[in-house]
């Protein structure tokens, strides 16, 4: 078993091997940084001096090795419109954004689960269909909708929730939520489904032939058992979470690194962009790996497969 | 439970909120990646420096006409058509307690006239292709000198581009203390010093920024303690951020959100005609542009009042010509470069040949303020007189490119003289003509005799002459000067001043009052 | 077999003889609120498909002078405009239902391109394994450590903003999960004692494949079809918000409401009125998908 | 003597609104203390569900009980009414009064708590234990049940124990509290034949020791035989007869119970018969295997390994040699078996004789011809001469053909008829595996098992081959369909004269339809002889072990389960 998460943990740096070239040439096929980042309008002669204050009329290669070369030495750069080093900016934002996951994360967790295990003991009532039907919608509506109106009736009519920034906990309250919300639902669907899988086990019937109460046969014996699988998903869901903290950074005004990368992106700030994107797939590989370890030491039985 | 909870919301609303008699939070729509003023003639950027940065020349911004006042310069004289001296004012200090001198004046302009970044390098030959050289005649006074007269001195002086910085604490931020290196300037930018009324005490790029007031400023103190400067780029979270009173002021309010805003008794709307153009300009050199008369034509397609009472609610202002009521004298309101005539059009059409093809219309989602749908209408109205346009949405900026045909752009008035908005974009050398227009042969001469003719009605006669050329090769249209809208908390007094470029946010003493 | 199986899981079979006719099956199996869901659904894509015949109006057709008219029955409204007019002055009902059109065949053709890139690549890896499936599974891994937002970017950045683009560019964002999910079950069932037996019997791979394999991941894949179909409709509207939506003035549900957000506080209902189109729809396809999965039963990992 | 339990009219239902079925209907028996009551029947005769009433589970299998008693003597001399008491008594008295062990072992521990764990929750919830005493007590239980190591295993979780243990485990959790009823639910069903013996030996004697009564719930026999004191039959939820073991299996009243002990394959029972016989047919009719000069299969020195691979970057670390050096011989007409316990090799001998496994080495020849030698082409030929039957029916027919289309699959596939002769020859499979022309349009799932099994022959005959590979093919049947699938084979054969490589852990099965066996032990063939010769003089210890743990249908044996004992050594506890 060890073997085999030692595997994946190779699997896991060559995929971000990949992703660090893949995304070198990916940034610079998408066009040329000056026509984005500088101002509408600059003269031709500045415009060629910036290319070449920035790098760019390097060759490729030069520029692919100058950043291999920087990868290893720590030295990513500056960022084309910030002018300062890639590192610093994303020091000062990248807490905001795990701040914001790790608020995200615990709260799908924590309503999710039980939320999911109550939707599974309610099977086929109107409390089981109400949880069903809030998952369901948490799932279909586009969230910066569910962000803008968050803001608008807990800010702007209720004034209970402050509907930007990142200065207090209480900050992160609203993007936590909107980020967490297909999370929720999923987690709630499948804790659901996984439960009403475990329910119907052999061991469960067991442990009711031992004389144990209802509150230990679902508590312990299926809940940890449901566990497993929901733990599975949580690996993907950071993936997507990641994916959507761009527009709830960007509609909450928090100062994160999803708003910098997809502003980079559309700017072709390449070092900025490429550095947001290996931290990016560092955060998303990370977290699958850690989600198999998790499940690896969940799952008493698991060898941890191989993909 | 629940009481306990709303209690810990209300609570903590309260506490973000930071109006205080002394202190504000404004919420912007964007901030800049970094700080020079000399570098600098970017919408983001004119937010910030006149609040930190003195230029030599100040002047009276309540008014739109130019009465230029003693900034850092107590006194000036020109000289000569071609040489400017100004005195300067004694026991100035930068923010950080250096004391200005004649060396930080020359400094300031030599970095730009010397090219020392290639941005420097833009703003030389924008706003100073000129100038020839400063010198430093003693402590107290410096003489610039150009190469051909120069009638716009005090204009020149008085932008925020020629802004007073700091050598010693430039030279002093990386590498050798004493010389100056290209690092230092990229030092400068994240943590910029100036002579103005409010320092800039935190700085983090694109996000906030604090000013705090500066007790060794030379003239009237800042008339607040702090202002807190945050970005947020969504407007629904911003105009929020308002009502919620967890911000003073927001900029960047759309004519569409005025009511919103308004009919909130704790807050109010102040706004002003802004000096910029938004424009529209075309690739003449695109085979499918070169017509004249099919650009005349666009021109005439458009019905630019429908655009100002649909889109603007009748607060932006259509203009005839290329022209801003800050020139002063050479405010100009008669000639009638631009005008909406769909008969007219058709017929240019027909003459022009148009065959029907399809013009693409490049747009930026977001940047100009009703720009994507002032281009939609624009598709419409053109529909009407027969021309099929397809937009194109993007954040690249065509100009330049060949295959361009038509794009919405602006006109910035960087300077109060049409050499500073028309001339920086429609010169022979300007980016506009650069990237998209091939003026005659006579263009130059004409251009050079408005520039540097030091008598006012030559300017002015070259100028109408020069607005003239334009309705005829049209290689742009004006579509109006935007209506600039900020929202605030009833108990806030501010409001752009006239004198200002556009989107200054101007909080230095009489300017603001905070309740 | 014991019969306590039996009792625990009493068989599913339909007692009628012959073909089980899979509509009927599946029909009977749906409650009252499923079936009435279905129904809604047909006539969702029956109003979609013939948008430009019910719509009042041209779609694309402005009247500057009657911008941001409110929905009938509130202050305000020009009954003309049922659902009221958008920030040009265009009619939202007929906005909305081609919005509907576009929106559907987006995620329609988006889809179909996921699953069958998906599937093929799934297939491929669990079929013949051996290490082009290490690498399609490798790509797998590393499509998922980039957030679809950036792919998009990168794909509409190179090669223009077109609709075919953002179609093939949401078609990108589904496919991986068809990989997995296909390559598990072709590995489940390939092992299955029915497939060796056709080995034995001879029959070559193409065979095994389409007679054997699809017919039995089919339920899986359509269960993962209905998943990602509403999940390709919000990514189209994600794109839209930041300005990677279709162009203008053409309309999706998605760019309506990414354009009309910001009137959210003023004029609600044009951002309103698509979301909660985008909203419903979406809500009816995972409701199919979860009553499919329950009906066909098929556990995905 | 009150008994310790007595059901009364009891009828059980399963299936909500208007699709009730009875599954249990009027049922009376009772158990005295100390006694051991087993119920027989086949799948659907509703003893599970009857024993799940007892612990008061009926309700969560989805059952409810229509009518009837179920009264419960306590420790305490009150009688209770399982079927009506509330769900606080009852949850006071499973586990601690009334035990129970489970078919599966595989499935009825939870895979994520330790063994220990789950044993001493049983004491803490019902001796009101602390968990220091409970885990004590739990290792001492773990010793009880004669696991070695009991420290050791107390720590370790169910998947890194093998079958026969986790079953001693849940018995240990059963005894856990001394309960006075043990029900044991088809407890070695799933258990290698040779694990069967011991763990009925172990429940046997502690029950014994403990002075609990056991509720049998069983399909075979052989098991009845040796456990029962007396014999509950059910069918299809009805009690069909009951007696006392020794007069049941001497004197059964029933049809259905003379045609259930008729259908069981007793050991022993075809001494001095030549060749296969069906059941229930006259030993003299039995006939030899036809003599021939060269045999139709023969396997030279068969080696199948699969690697085993450890490691980053993976190393190859070893093999399981599953097939090690493994030859015999089928003759035309013959019956060759394969026997073993679970791992021995046998099924992987038969697919890689088919190539349905890649063997390493060795020689199949059939009909002299080398089939590991031949290329693709060649061997998609050669697979008309040999088929195979797997050995659960449910997963060997593609649930989304129907019959026509499975049967004709091979035919389609070798080009072998078209259209109507392709029906016609569809309609003589099925009828010669005796099923219907009707039956060809339906699908598996409306099938049962024994007609899927047949269904599964059908498509092996198909396409006329020389050798069918049958892999446990009768295993998952009732005793009485897997009689009738035996008797199917063993015509098929002398009809059609085929030949059978039959792997089958079940000696009496294989008494019954072999002319030859071949014994697999860790991959290599132990011993080989004719049948007579294997079964009448064995000469390996593991032989006799195999054939010695068979249960007897007989109860009359003196010293019941004495037999069983001096197997234990054989295996590794």
């Amino acid at each position: 078993m060890l073997d085999q998460l030692a595997r994946r943990t190779l699997g896991a740096i060559a995929t971000l091997g990949v992703v660090i070239a893949a995304v070198f040439f990916a940034t610079r096929l998408s066009g040329n940084a000056a026509d984005y980042l500088l101002p509408p309008g600059i003269d031709m002669q500045t415009k060629q001096l910036m290319i070449s204050q920035m790098g760019l009329d390097q060759p490729l290669l030069n520029q692919f090795l100058h950043y291999l070369q920087g990868l290893f030495t720590g030295d990513m750069g500056n960022g084309l419109y910030e002018r300062r080093p890639v590192i610093a900016i994303y020091a000062e934002r990248l807490p905001n954004t795990l701040t914001l996951f790790a608020y995200a994360l615990t709260l799908a967790v924590a309503l999710g689960l039980p939320l999911g295990l109550a939707a599974a003991l309610n099977r086929g009532n109107a409390f089981g269909a109400a949880i069903m039907s809030l998952a369901f919608v948490g799932y279909a509506t586009p969230n910066f909708v569910l962000a803008i109106i968050m803001i608008l009736i807990f800010s702007f009519n209720l004034h209970w929730l402050p509907s930007s920034g990142s200065m207090t906990p209480i900050h992160f309250l609203m993007p936590a939520i909107v980020l967490a919300a297909p999370m929720l639902a999923e987690i709630i669907r499948f804790s659901r489904n996984a439960l009403l899988d475990v329910l119907g086990q052999d061991y469960l019937r067991t442990a009711r032939a031992k004389g144990l109460p209802e509150h230990l046969v679902v508590g312990k014996h299926a809940l940890r058992n449901a566990a497993i699988p929901v733990v599975t998903i949580l690996g993907l869901q950071v993936a997507g979470m990641v994916g959507r903290v761009v527009i709830v950074e960007s509609v909450f005004a928090t100062k994160g690194i999803g708003d910098l990368v997809v502003y980079s992106a559309i700017g072709r700030d390449y070092p900025v962009l490429q550095f947001g994107v290996i931290l990016i797939a560092l955060i998303v590989v990370t977290s699958s790996l850690i989600v198999d370890y998790a499940y690896a030491a969940l799952d008493p039985r698991v060898k941890v497969a191989a993909s | 439970m629940l009481k306990t909870l709303l209690t810990t919301f209300a609570l903590s609303t309260m506490l973000i909120s930071a109006a205080t008699a002394q202190s504000m939070t404004v919420g912007v729509q964007n901030l800049p990646p970094w700080l020079d003023p000399g570098k600098d003639f970017s919408n983001n950027g004119s937010q910030i420096y006149y609040n930190t940065f003195d230029p030599l020349i100040l002047k009276d911004y309540s008014q739109a006409g130019a009465t230029f006042k003693p900034g850092l310069a107590t006194a000036w004289e020109q000289l000569s058509p071609t040489e400017f001296q100004v005195t300067l004012r004694e026991g100035v200090k930068f923010q950080n307690g250096d004391l200005m001198t004649a060396e930080d004046v020359v400094f300031s302009f030599e970095r730009v006239l010397q090219d020392m970044t290639p941005e420097y390098a833009g703003i030389h030959r924008q706003f100073f292709d000129n100038f020839a050289s400063v010198e430093k005649i003693d402590d107290a006074t410096v003489k610039f000198t150009t190469t051909k007269p120069e009638p716009l001195f005090e204009v020149l002086l008085n932008t925020s581009e020629a802004s007073i910085v700091p050598k010693n604490y430039i030279a002093g931020l990386t590498g050798d203390k004493a010389t100056i290196e290209p690092s230092d300037f990229d030092a400068f930018m994240l943590a910029p010093v100036g002579t103005g009324p409010y320092a800039i005490s935190s700085f983090q790029p694109g996000e906030n920024l604090v000013w705090t007031r500066f007790d060794g400023y030379w003239g009237d103190k800042a008339a607040l303690e702090e202002v807190t400067l945050r970005r947020i780029p969504e407007l629904a979270t911003r105009v929020t951020a308002l009502a919620n009173g967890e911000v003073d002021l927001i900029t960047n309010v759309p004519p569409d959100q005025l009511d919103t805003i308004g009919s909130n008794p704790a807050l109010k709307v102040v706004g002003n005609v802004t000096p910029l153009f938004h424009v529209i300009f075309f690739n003449t050199r695109n085979p499918a542009m070169a017509n004249p008369k099919l650009r005349q034509a666009l021109g005439m397609g458009i019905d630019r009042n429908l655009l100002n009472e649909a889109l603007w609610g009748n607060q932006a202002k259509v203009p005839n010509t290329h022209s801003y009521e800050q020139f002063g004298e050479l405010y100009d309101t008669t000639d009638q470069t631009f005008e909406y005539n769909p008969e007219k059009a058709k017929e240019l059409l027909a003459e022009a040949g148009y065959d029907g093809s399809v013009i693409r219309f490049d747009t930026d989602p977001v940047y100009y303020t009703n720009g994507l749908l002032a281009a939609q209408a624009i598709q419409e109205m053109w529909a009407e007189i027969g021309v099929k346009a397809e937009i194109n949405v993007t954040t690249k900026w065509t100009g330049p490119d060949a295959d361009m045909m038509v794009r919405n752009w602006s006109n910035p008035m960087y300077f109060a003289d049409p050499a500073g908005s028309f001339g920086v974009m429609w010169s022979p050398k300007g980016s506009g003509s650069e990237m998209a227009w091939t003026p005659n042969e006579a263009y130059p001469a004409l251009w050079d005799k408005f520039r540097y003719s030091t008598d006012l009605a030559v300017r002015k006669e070259a100028y109408s002459e020069i607005m003239a050329y334009v309705k005829e090769e049209m290689p742009f249209v004006v579509l109006y000067q935007p209506y600039e809208s900020y929202g605030m908390r009833q108990d806030v007094t501010w409001a752009p001043l006239p004198g200002h470029i556009p989107y200054v946010l101007d909080f230095r003493a009489g300017s603001v009052t905070v309740k | 077999m014991t019969e306590l199986t039996v009792a625990f899981a009493p068989p599913r079979a339909s007692t009628h003889k012959g073909k089980p006719n899979l509509f009927k099956t599946l029909w009977s199996r749906a409650n009252l609120f499923t079936r009435a869901n279905l129904c809604l659904f047909a006539l969702v894509l029956i109003v979609a498909a013939l948008a430009q015949w019910i719509a009042p109006f041209d779609p694309d057709a402005q009247k500057l002078l009657a911008r941001l008219k409110p929905p009938v029955g509130f202050g305000g409204a020009n009954p003309t405009y049922l659902l009221g007019t958008d920030q040009l002055g265009r009619d939202m009902l007929s906005r909305s239902l081609h919005g509907l059109r576009l929106t559907l065949a987006i995620a329609l053709i988006g889809s179909m391109i996921s699953l069958v890139l998906g599937t093929t690549l799934g297939i491929i890896a669990g079929y013949a394994r051996g290490w082009f499936g290490g690498v399609i599974m490798a790509v797998v891994d590393i499509q998922l450590a980039i957030p679809f937002t950036l792919i998009a970017l990168v794909v509409i950045a190179v090669f223009g903003n077109s609709l075919p683009v953002l179609i093939v560019t949401i078609g990108l964002a589904g496919w991986e999960v068809y990989a997995r999910v296909v390559r598990a079950q072709v590995l489940a069932v390939s092992r299955m004692p029915f497939v060796e037996a056709a080995v034995a019997a001879g029959a070559p791979h193409g065979r095994i494949l389409v007679k054997h394999i699809l017919p039995n991941i089919a339920s899986p894949i359509i269960v993962v079809w209905t998943m990602t179909f509403s999940a390709l409709i919000l990514a189209e509207s994600s794109l839209s918000f930041l300005g990677l939506g279709v162009q203008p003035p053409t309309a999706t549900l998605g760019s309506m409401v990414g354009l009309g957000r910001d009137y959210l506080a003023s004029s609600p209902w044009i951002a309103l009125v698509p979301a909660c189109a985008i909203m419903f729809v979406s809500l009816q396809v995972l409701l199919i998908g979860d009553w499919l999965r329950d009906a066909l039963d098929i556990r995905l990992k | 003597m009150t008994a310790l339990l007595r059901i009364e009219n009891l009828s059980i239902s399963f299936g909500r609104g208007g699709k009730t079925s009875r599954v249990v209907e009027g049922l009376d028996f009772t158990v005295q203390p100390g006694e051991c009551v087993a119920v027989v029947g086949e799948s659907g005769s509703g003893k599970s569900v009857t024993a799940f009433s007892v612990l008061g589970l009926t309700a969560f299998n989805g059952g409810t009980i229509e009518t009837g008693s179920i009264k419960f003597t306590r420790r305490d001399g009150t009688v209770v009414d399982l079927a009506t008491a509330d769900e606080k008594t009852l949850r006071s008295i499973r586990g601690n009064e009334i035990a129970m062990v489970f078919q599966e072992p595989m499935t009825a521990l939870n895979p994520v708590f330790t063994v220990g764990e789950q044993i001493a929750e049983v004491l803490r919830q019902h001796r009101s234990m602390d968990r220091a005493t409970a885990d004590a007590k739990a290792i001492e239980l773990i010793t009880r049940v004669q696991i070695t190591d009991p420290a050791r295993r107390f720590t370790q979780y169910p998947h890194e124990l093998s079958g026969g243990m986790r079953q001693r485990i849940v018995i240990a959790m059963a005894l856990a509290c001394s309960p006075r009823l043990l029900i044991a639910d088809e407890p070695t069903t799933a258990l290698d034949v040779t694990i069967q013996a011991q763990v009925l030996d172990l429940m046997r004697d502690l029950a014994r020791e403990e002075g609990m009564a056991l509720l049998f719930i069983t399909h075979d026999m052989g098991v009845v035989a040796e456990m029962a004191d007396r014999v509950v039959v059910m069918r299809k939820g009805l009690k069909v007869e009951e007696q006392p073991v020794v007069s049941l299996f001497a004197t059964p009243r029933e049809a259905y119970t003379k045609a259930l002990l008729e259908a069981v394959p007793k050991l022993g029972s075809m001494a001095g018969t030549v060749g296969p016989l069906p059941f229930g047919a006259d030993p003299k009719s039995a006939k030899p295997a036809p003599a021939i000069d060269t045999p139709l299969l023969e396997v030279k020195n068969l080696s199948t390994w699969f690697p085993i691979h450890k490691g980053v970057p993976k190393r190859h670390v070893g093999d399981v040699k599953a097939v090690d050096d493994v030859s015999f011989t089928i003759g035309q007409g013959e019956t060759l078996s394969l026997v073993g316990e679970s791992g021995s090799g046998k099924s992987t001998t038969g697919r890689s004789i088919l190539r349905l496994a890649n063997p390493r080495a060795g020689q199949v020849l059939l009909e002299g011809e080398d089939i590991l030698k031949l290329d693709r082409e060649a061997m998609r030929a050669r697979r008309r001469d040999m088929q195979i039957v797997f050995q659960d029916p449910y997963a060997a027919l593609d649930p989304r053909l129907d019959a026509f289309e499975q049967i004709v699959e091979p035919l389609v596939i070798h080009g072998i008829d078209k259209g109507s002769a392709l029906r016609d020859r569809a309609i003589a499979l099925v009828r010669r595996v005796g099923l219907d022309e009707e039956h060809l349009d339906r699908y598996p799932h409306e099938f049962s098992g024994g007609q899927r099994q047949r269904l599964c022959i059908a498509r092996a005959l198909s396409l006329s081959p020389k050798l069918i590979v049958a892999d446990e093919a009768v295993s998952a049947l009732d005793v009485s369909i897997q009689a009738q699938v035996v008797n199917l084979l063993i015509e098929l054969q002398q009809e059609l004269n085929l030949s059978y490589l039959f792997i089958s852990h079940d000696m009496g099965v294989v008494e019954r339809i072999s002319h030859r066996v071949a014994v697999m032990q860790h991959g290599k063939i132990v011993e080989q002889g004719t049948r007579s010769q294997i079964f009448e003089a064995p000469r390996q210890a593991y032989t006799r072990a195999l054939i010695a743990a068979v249960p007897i249908a007989n109860p009359i044996r003196e010293l019941k389960g004495s037999v069983t004992k001096q197997n234990r050594a054989l295996q590794p506890a």
